[in-house]
């Protein structure tokens, strides 16, 4: 019941930062130049004034900016998104169709690198001040510091093309024709590789953290307490250190979550995923207004679901915030 | 006597390199006999906590011992391995520490912290491990155990979870229980309380403790035997009686006599003048906002609160954490905004000031702080931050500075110290600069908030004289807020006793003390530790 | 201890101090010792590192020297990162002080403010940023300025938060300290040194973004940096490994030498173990 | 300096070697794996003429002819044709028993609809041809006749499927045409049906089983595998994933290692008809571009032989001038403009150039025109030129050439077979219009030019036009009102078991239907 309308009020509060984010973009999208008639005209290798008086009327161009502005944002109340000018399709269809494909890539690199950093962060810490925590530490920002592109460009080369291991590109394999548990697997052979590239940044982040947190966590005096009682160093480190470690983790996930799907853009791009971010590069660069305003919705309410998410997860962890209501 | 349950001997304890001393124990050797309370006294950085951290296996890092031994069971502890150490921990050595906030995972619920010890030495199976758990809990005399066990650490008081501390240290009957400054944190009825269940505790089963405090009423309380330490070292040992009535090293003399005792001022004759400062229907509620989280709650901090205090008058209020003593001194110099009621200073009404207006009038009103590492900003000369105030009060720079350098002086800092920084001043110190700092504006009236709290007793002592002597030098006005009775005899010629944000009684320091009519005011002197054997001894 | 002892007590911040003056030094003698354009086509095209005399690091797909534009590139991508990083503290910096010192009211507009900039995923913001305002140096800089300020404002606003109730500050507003000079001598000078750590992470991060632009082909193209070469060399990456190779490392060693002086800065300005006792 | 690539004679014997392949038995049977860059808008052609578009939809749709890579034309669902001696009236003899694949029957009334209807409302290189029309009318169910206003050098270069597509009149007559439902499944009468589109993923194309020619498709379908990125697409290819590369879709720089792979073929054969020429627009109207002299400058400055062997591995090559050699009636009696700094330096100085700021766009199509961008950079500012560069996306080098906001600019136009079609409108004063990149860009005028460019459209027969073509291009050698960059080779890769694959001056855009598999 408490939870139910803990999440209607985060849902409310998102509907406000969704609304301010609709009008912020519409008028940043204003500003880019070259019409999206333009692009459309320019594409055709063809054009004359008659071809791009045709696009801007049927795009509703030739309107006013307000009366632009006010169609969009009263479509968008009744989840009318309105049309991809180039796609020629709804832009609602577009992004549902490319939807799960993001949700898909971006969760399992979040909780994949949520998993290792934590692994690796309380290994690191238990072996503080010893080289295999050095180690651990060192690959930690190594991975930090590597740009994620160019991560993802060796993975191809190292693990399509020379070991031939994993598919470099794409979901699933086309015209395979698969089902059931082989389309399954197929999927999971497919993202493999994008999804690990997303994840190594963040695992390092996460690492990291995992172990400051854990170091300082280990400071305190619940954990001579639990020494004190003859608890052994390896439930102190699991019951009393990490789980209190965990909660800035989780704090940073749910901030970091809005990063991750900007990363997405990159990791979408480079293995030709076939998610809302790669649609996102290709709307911006052909002025897709309407479907780069819908992925920008979309990949805000997006980065919302993750810190309510994220949110719940803290006070499932935390039972000193729940009893706060 | 039959044989010691542990024996301590020549033990010293290296701090790492860069500390300010090489030892943190040296040569100290001392015994706690089977069924005795054995009080380690000392003021902070005395070491009093060391050897029992080494004999638990809970030194810091860096600081190891490098001589002695302690013989508990017949062997040595110091040659344990971690292992050993463990198995030895929670079983036969109980430990509990100061701060019941901390000391707890705020994660676990409480029954499964305890049961964590039998799980630690593998005893009983799980139904069983909840089933001790709510005995220890009934034991230690926690209301609603069968709800207690399923709570976390934040729902309870730090009074109970000082006693799920003492459970989790008791479960599996150690022959030795050490407590480590267990009731310091706590208010004074708490204390009370938490000092007699040890107690009782202790003759119930028999076993030794080790109590380490650095209050001499804690020891009146509970000693049976009594080692005072200063800098890593024994300076007194014996029974406590002797060390009490007849303590033969004057360090600990000093810190019997340094507990603000009960030498009551004497009542001033006459009228009390007209007021300087009065205060009329006090209200304040603090609302904690309502989060997306949580509902709205509202906290009555202060309560229809009136009283008035006169020119060159002490008037010191009194109460337990919670009571709103210090919400009422924060609206006092307008750092809080009372919600109605009024607040006039000579005349002038304070409560209705806002901005510049009370930015200008602030001087008149100053304050001393609780915490003297808080109170100083730590990239300002010392200097500086005194002649702050007057400097943003219009004085040049130049007089500031001078005027800084003699108030220092004053303060028994002498002048060179204006171009220093806090950090090269100890705790004492510092609250001398803060007390400088509050003269600089030559201010109508000074609140003291808990001024001496954080000092050791021999430091409070040589600040209540300070203040002592200040107020006869300058004629000062001070309301001296405090949660120690004690302090507040001392210095107070007027004491108004508050609970739960109200006014539970008011009067002279002599009537509220010699004859309390409120029994809370009654209830709160006799938690005063070691107060029976004062007055036996006064 | 000094604080300079205390940051080379760090072995790794040491070693990310060195590396990074090598940067400094490399990015400010690149004139001199390449004082040719490093746009120059001097050789032949996919020289292989040390295939010929002269070219260290080899030719890139249309024969310009690697080395010479590693060697220019250092001094734009640091460029890049400390001014976006500058801007970023000016915005962020006022905004976090203002919210943390006065909360109430305006302290929950301006976190709105923040958390609608952190909502939107923010490398997909400095992409439409940069390709708006059309890629150019200032473009680049500016996007990744308003990407990246609001961590900043959380940070300074956490610090003010727990600032403003210290004992000094209400010392200071008692003797009637204007609130201007309380947050600017009173708070800030002791909120600076988590911001300076949380500064040189954010030049790496800076340093990060403007390759991943580049790569997406947003970069300045009349500016050689690290990230533009990365870009170029994507697609030649089979046939040129170094030409991909060498810029990625001079970012992962610039990237890690700046986190590793932060981590030492960290530790020397906030020395825990001596505040522990 | 120069990389010696064997590509380019590779190439040649390659395309030998493909010609006896002709000889073998074709087989039936087989899906054909290739990829389309980028990802077209839509696959109603006609609605939509962008390259992707035509690349896949020329396989679902088609005109009335085909072209071979002479350009000489050939039928396609019109069996025959005629003209009149004055080459006003020109008669079209469709092919019987072709249906659209939705099974009803094609006739004359489609054409008429397509051409008069369709085409008129929403495709402007069809209505550049269809001004010179002046009826259209089906005097049977299988034959069409047009009526010019005025002789059309050029007609009968106007029919291919991309340009002039045959819609079905039974599916949009009295339709807004860019709403109809069918525009998410087209429907042609080409050799495949549309199956599928996954977006972002792939497109699906299948074998028509009721195509009109005997045994033809040979496929059983086609993927047109959908990877925005270049190098990943080299990787489709060398994993073996897909098996044909049609142009632009694997960067230059790749394509040495591609073709230097087991059962691999390249050929640059398939362009012709488009023959994609770059230029380097030069605002003729302000700026030191201006100035003749400057452009020449401009000209002797670039190194174009550097581009062509470094940037595009010596596929296609390096123009003499405004008429690449593809195009009818070359004059190649020109002096061509060789990489002579020295000149270029003494034409600034003559001119008196300041070293004003110019302004260079580069085209926003990918690395190799990024490089070039640079490299012609480099060039200029070795002359003294300062030159900055404006990084730009589509929509802005759109915009700005449409607004003639740029001071130097690089674009490639199709040239269509016939300078009527394709060169001329780069250079007549009457194209210059505000709002389009394709049209008279520069901005250049001179009346002499105009009037020999629009006699020569008209004129009839060829060597009329051929003396008027060659005037003009003299005229246009001395002024350079643009920079002739490069005749671009766009090579198609592919395995050398794929057969029959480029049968037309179009390539891989309608080549499908006579390609088979040797396996």
């Amino acid at each position: 019941m408490l939870y139910a309308r803990l999440i209607l009020m985060r849902l409310l509060k998102a509907v406000v930062v969704l609304f301010m984010i609709v009008i912020f973009n519409f008028f940043l999208i204003q500003m880019a130049p070259g019409d999206p008639a333009a692009i459309l005209a320019g594409e055709a290798g063809a054009t004359d004034q008659e071809f791009l008086r045709q696009l801007r009327e049927r795009f509703g161009l030739d309107q006013p900016l307000y009366v632009q502005l006010w169609r969009y944002v009263s479509g968008i109340a009744m989840l009318d998104f309105g049309y991809s000018y180039r796609q020629q399709m709804p832009v609602l269809d577009l992004i549902l169709a490319r939807l799960p494909a993001t949700l898909l890539l971006t969760g399992t690199a979040f909780v994949l690198s949520l998993a290792l950093g934590i692994l690796a962060g309380s290994m690191a810490a238990a072996r503080v001040k010893k080289p295999s925590g050095s180690i651990i530490m060192a690959l930690a920002l190594i991975f930090y510091a590597t740009p994620l592109f160019w991560v993802a460009l060796m993975a191809v080369v190292l693990f399509s093309v020379y070991l031939d291991w994993l598919p470099a590109y794409g979901m699933y394999t086309v015209g395979a024709g698969l089902d059931g548990f082989a389309l399954v697997l197929d999927v999971a052979k497919h993202l493999v590789l994008p999804a690990t590239t997303l994840a190594l940044f963040f695992m390092a982040i996460y690492t990291r953290m995992t172990r400051a947190s854990m170091l300082e966590a280990s400071q305190q005096d619940y954990v001579k307490t639990a020494r004190a009682k003859g608890l052994s160093p390896r439930v102190i480190q699991r019951r009393h250190i990490l789980r209190n470690a965990l909660l800035p983790i989780i704090t940073l996930a749910g901030l970091q979550a809005g990063q991750m799907v900007g990363g997405a853009i990159l990791t979408e791009t480079v293995f030709a995923w076939p998610g809302i971010g790669r649609l996102m590069y290709e709307a911006l660069m052909q002025r897709d207004y309407n479907l780069l305003l819908g992925i920008f919705f979309f990949s805000a309410a997006l980065v919302i679901v993750f810190n309510i998410i994220t949110d719940l997860v803290y006070r499932l962890a935390d039972p000193r915030i729940k009893e706060g209501s | 006597m039959s044989e010691p349950v542990l024996s301590i001997r020549g033990l010293t304890i290296a701090l790492p390199k860069g500390a300010d001393r090489a030892y943190a124990v040296e040569d100290v050797s001392y015994d706690v006999e089977r069924g005795e309370i054995m009080c380690v006294v000392g003021e902070s950085g005395s070491g009093k906590s060391m050897a029992a951290n080494a004999l638990m296996g809970l030194l810091p890092k860096g600081v190891r011992p490098t001589a002695g031994e302690v013989i508990f069971d017949g062997q040595d502890l110091l040659t344990l391995t971690e292992k050993q150490h463990r198995k030895l921990r929670g079983l036969h050595i109980g430990m509990i520490f100061q701060e019941p906030m901390t000391a707890l995972n705020p994660l676990m619920r409480v029954g499964a912290q305890i049961a964590e010890v039998f799980e630690a030495h593998g005893k009983y199976n799980g139904k069983e491990r909840q089933a001790h758990a709510l005995a220890l809990l009934e034991e230690v005399g926690i209301p609603q155990p069968d709800k207690a066990i399923r709570a976390y650490p934040f729902q309870l008081s730090g009074g109970q979870r000082q006693r799920v501390m003492i459970a989790m240290a008791l479960a599996l009957e150690p022959k030795l229980l050490i407590a480590d400054e267990p009731t310091t944190a706590l208010d004074v009825t708490t204390q009370a309380q938490i000092l007699e269940l040890i107690r009782d505790l202790q003759k119930r089963r028999g076993m030794s403790v080790m109590f380490i405090t650095h209050d001499f009423g804690v020891v009146a309380e509970v000693a049976n035997r009594v080692c005072v330490m200063r800098y890593g070292q024994i300076v007194e040992l014996g029974s406590a009686e002797e060390v009490l009535e007849n303590p033969q090293h004057e360090y600990t003399r000093a810190l019997i006599e340094a507990i603000p005792s009960n030498i009551i001022p004497e009542a001033r004759g006459g009228e009390r003048p007209a007021p300087l400062l009065e205060v009329k229907g006090l209200n304040k509620v603090f609302r904690s906002k309502g989060g997306l989280f949580k509902a709205a709650r509202e906290v009555r901090a202060l309560d229809d609160v009136s009283f008035s205090l006169a020119p060159g008058e002490t008037v010191g209020i009194v109460g337990e954490s919670g009571s709103g003593k210090s919400t009422l001194g924060r609206c006092v110099v307008r750092l809080e905004r009372p919600d109605s009621g009024t607040l006039s200073l000579a005349g002038t009404d304070f409560t209705t000031l806002t901005g510049e207006e009370l930015r200008r009038q602030r001087w008149r009103v100053q304050m001393i702080f609780q915490d003297p590492y808080a109170s100083l900003n730590p990239r300002t000369r010392v200097g500086y931050a005194i002649a702050q105030g007057p400097m943003a009060n219009g004085v040049t720079r130049e007089q500031a500075m001078k005027q800084a350098g003699e108030l220092l002086d004053l303060v028994g800092l002498g002048a060179v110290a204006v171009d220093r920084f806090p950090h090269e001043f100890s705790g004492g110190q510092r609250q001398r600069i803060g007390i400088a700092r509050a003269l600089a504006l030559n201010p109508e009236l000074i609140v003291a908030d808990e001024a001496v709290s954080a000092l050791d007793v021999s430091i409070q002592a040589q600040i209540l004289e300070l203040l002592e002597d200040l107020k006869q030098k300058l004629s000062l006005s001070l309301l001296f807020i405090t949660h120690d009775l004690r302090v507040a005899a001392q210095i107070c010629d007027y004491i108004i006793v508050m609970q739960h944000g109200r006014i539970v009684e008011q009067g002279t320091a002599e009537a509220v003390f010699l004859s309390p009519q409120e029994a809370y005011t009654r209830e709160l002197l006799e938690a005063i530790p070691g107060r029976d054997h004062e007055l036996e001894s006064a | 201890m000094s604080f300079f002892a205390r940051f080379a007590q760090n072995r790794g911040a040491l070693i990310g101090l060195i590396i990074l003056m090598t940067i400094i030094l490399m990015a400010l003698f690149a004139p001199f010792l390449y004082p040719d354009s490093p746009w120059r086509m001097v050789q032949r095209p996919f020289l292989a590192p040390m295939e010929v005399d002269g070219f260290l690091l080899g030719t890139d797909t249309m024969g310009r020297d690697v080395a010479a534009g590693i060697m220019h590139g250092a001094w734009v991508s640091l460029l890049i990162g400390l001014v976006s990083t500058a801007v970023a503290l000016i915005i962020g910096v006022p905004l976090g002080a203002i919210a943390g010192y006065y909360g109430g009211l305006i302290d929950d507009g301006l976190m709105r403010f923040t958390e609608f900039f952190q909502t939107i995923p923010n490398f997909a913001l400095a992409i439409v940023l940069v390709a708006i305002m059309q890629p150019s140096v200032t473009s680049i800089v500016l996007a990744i300025a308003i990407v990246s300020w609001p961590p900043v404002a959380r940070l300074v606003r956490a610090e003010f938060m727990s600032l403003r109730h210290r004992e000094y500050v209400e010392a200071a507003r008692l003797v009637g300290q204007t609130n201007r000079t309380i947050i600017l001598r009173q708070i800030l000078p002791n909120t600076l040194s988590p911001i300076i750590v949380l500064a040189s992470l954010m030049v790496a991060t800076a340093i990060l973004l403007e390759s991943a632009l580049s790569f997406l082909g947003l970069g300045d193209p009349n500016v050689m940096s690290w990230g533009y070469m990365i870009g170029a060399a994507r697609t030649v990456i089979r046939q040129a490994w170094w030409l991909s190779f060498f810029p990625g490392l001079a970012i992962l060693l610039t990237v890690l030498a700046l986190n590793l002086v932060g981590e030492g800065l960290d530790d020397a300005l906030n020395p825990k173990l001596s505040r522990e006792r | 300096m120069m990389m010696k690539t064997p590509l380019a004679s590779a190439i040649a014997a390659l395309a030998l070697t493909s010609t006896f392949a002709i000889a073998e038995e074709p087989r039936s049977g087989g899906t054909i794996n290739t990829i389309i860059q980028p990802e077209p808008p839509g696959l109603v052609l006609g609605m939509v003429q962008n390259a992707p578009t035509r690349v896949v939809a020329g396989n679902i749709y088609e005109g009335l002819l085909r072209y071979s890579t002479d350009l000489e034309p050939m039928p396609q669902l019109a069996e025959s044709w005629d003209v009149s001696d004055d080459g006003l009236t020109w008669t079209f003899h469709l092919r019987e028993g072709v249906l659209w694949h939705d099974g009803e029957p094609f006739t004359s009334a489609d054409v008429v609809f397509s051409a008069d209807v369709f085409h008129r409302e929403l495709n402007p290189s069809a209505r550049a041809v269809l001004q010179h029309v002046e009826s259209i009318e089906a005097t049977d169910d299988h034959t069409v006749v047009f009526t010019l206003s005025a002789p059309f050098g050029p007609f009968l270069l106007s029919f291919e499927a991309g340009t002039f597509t045959m819609v079905p009149k039974h599916l949009y007559e009295g339709t807004e045409f860019r709403d109809n439902e069918h525009n998410n499944h087209p429907i042609g009468t080409g050799a495949f049906k549309f199956e599928n589109w996954d977006r972002g993923t792939v497109i699906q194309l299948v074998r028509n089983d009721d195509y009109y020619e005997d045994d033809l498709p040979y496929l059983d379908g086609i993927n047109w595998h959908i990877i925005p990125d270049g190098a990943s697409r080299a990787v489709a290819y060398e994993n073996g994933t897909v098996d044909v590369l049609p142009n632009g879709t694997v960067e230059n720089f790749d394509i040495p290692r591609l073709a230097a792979m087991d059962n691999t073929c390249i050929t640059d054969e398939g362009h012709e008809y488009f023959s994609p020429f770059a230029m380097l627009w030069m605002n003729n109207r302000e700026g030191p571009t201006a100035d003749k002299r400057f452009r020449q400058a401009v000209m002797y400055a670039m190194d174009r032989d550097f581009a062509h062997s470094v940037l595009w591995n010596e596929l296609g090559q390096v123009p003499l001038s405004a008429f690449g050699s593809n195009a009818r009636f070359q004059h190649d009696g020109l002096e061509p403009y060789d990489h002579n700094p020295e000149r270029a330096r003494e034409l600034l100085d003559e001119m008196g150039y300041d070293g004003e700021e110019v302004r260079l766009l580069p085209l926003p199509y990918g690395e190799t025109w990024t490089r070039w961008a640079e490299a012609v950079q480099q060039n200029l500012r070795e002359v003294g030129v300062n030159v900055r560069t404006q990084s730009t996306d589509v929509g802005g080098w759109n915009q700005r050439l449409s607004e003639w906001d740029y001071d130097m600019a690089f674009t490639f136009l199709y040239q269509y077979g016939d300078p009527a079609l394709g060169i001329t409108r780069s250079y007549l004063s009457d194209n210059i219009e505000r709002g389009s990149p394709w049209n008279n860009v520069g901005g250049y005028e001179n009346e002499r030019v105009d009037e020999l460019f629009n006699e020569a459209a008209t004129a009839f027969p060829d060597e009329e036009r051929e003396a008027l073509y060659h005037e003009a291009q003299e005229i246009l050698h001395e002024d350079v009102p643009v920079g002739w960059l490069m005749e671009l080779g766009f090579p198609t890769i592919y395995r050398c078991d794929v057969k029959n694959l480029v049968t037309s001056g179009v390539g891989v855009n309608d080549g499908f239907k006579d390609a088979w598999l040797d396996r």
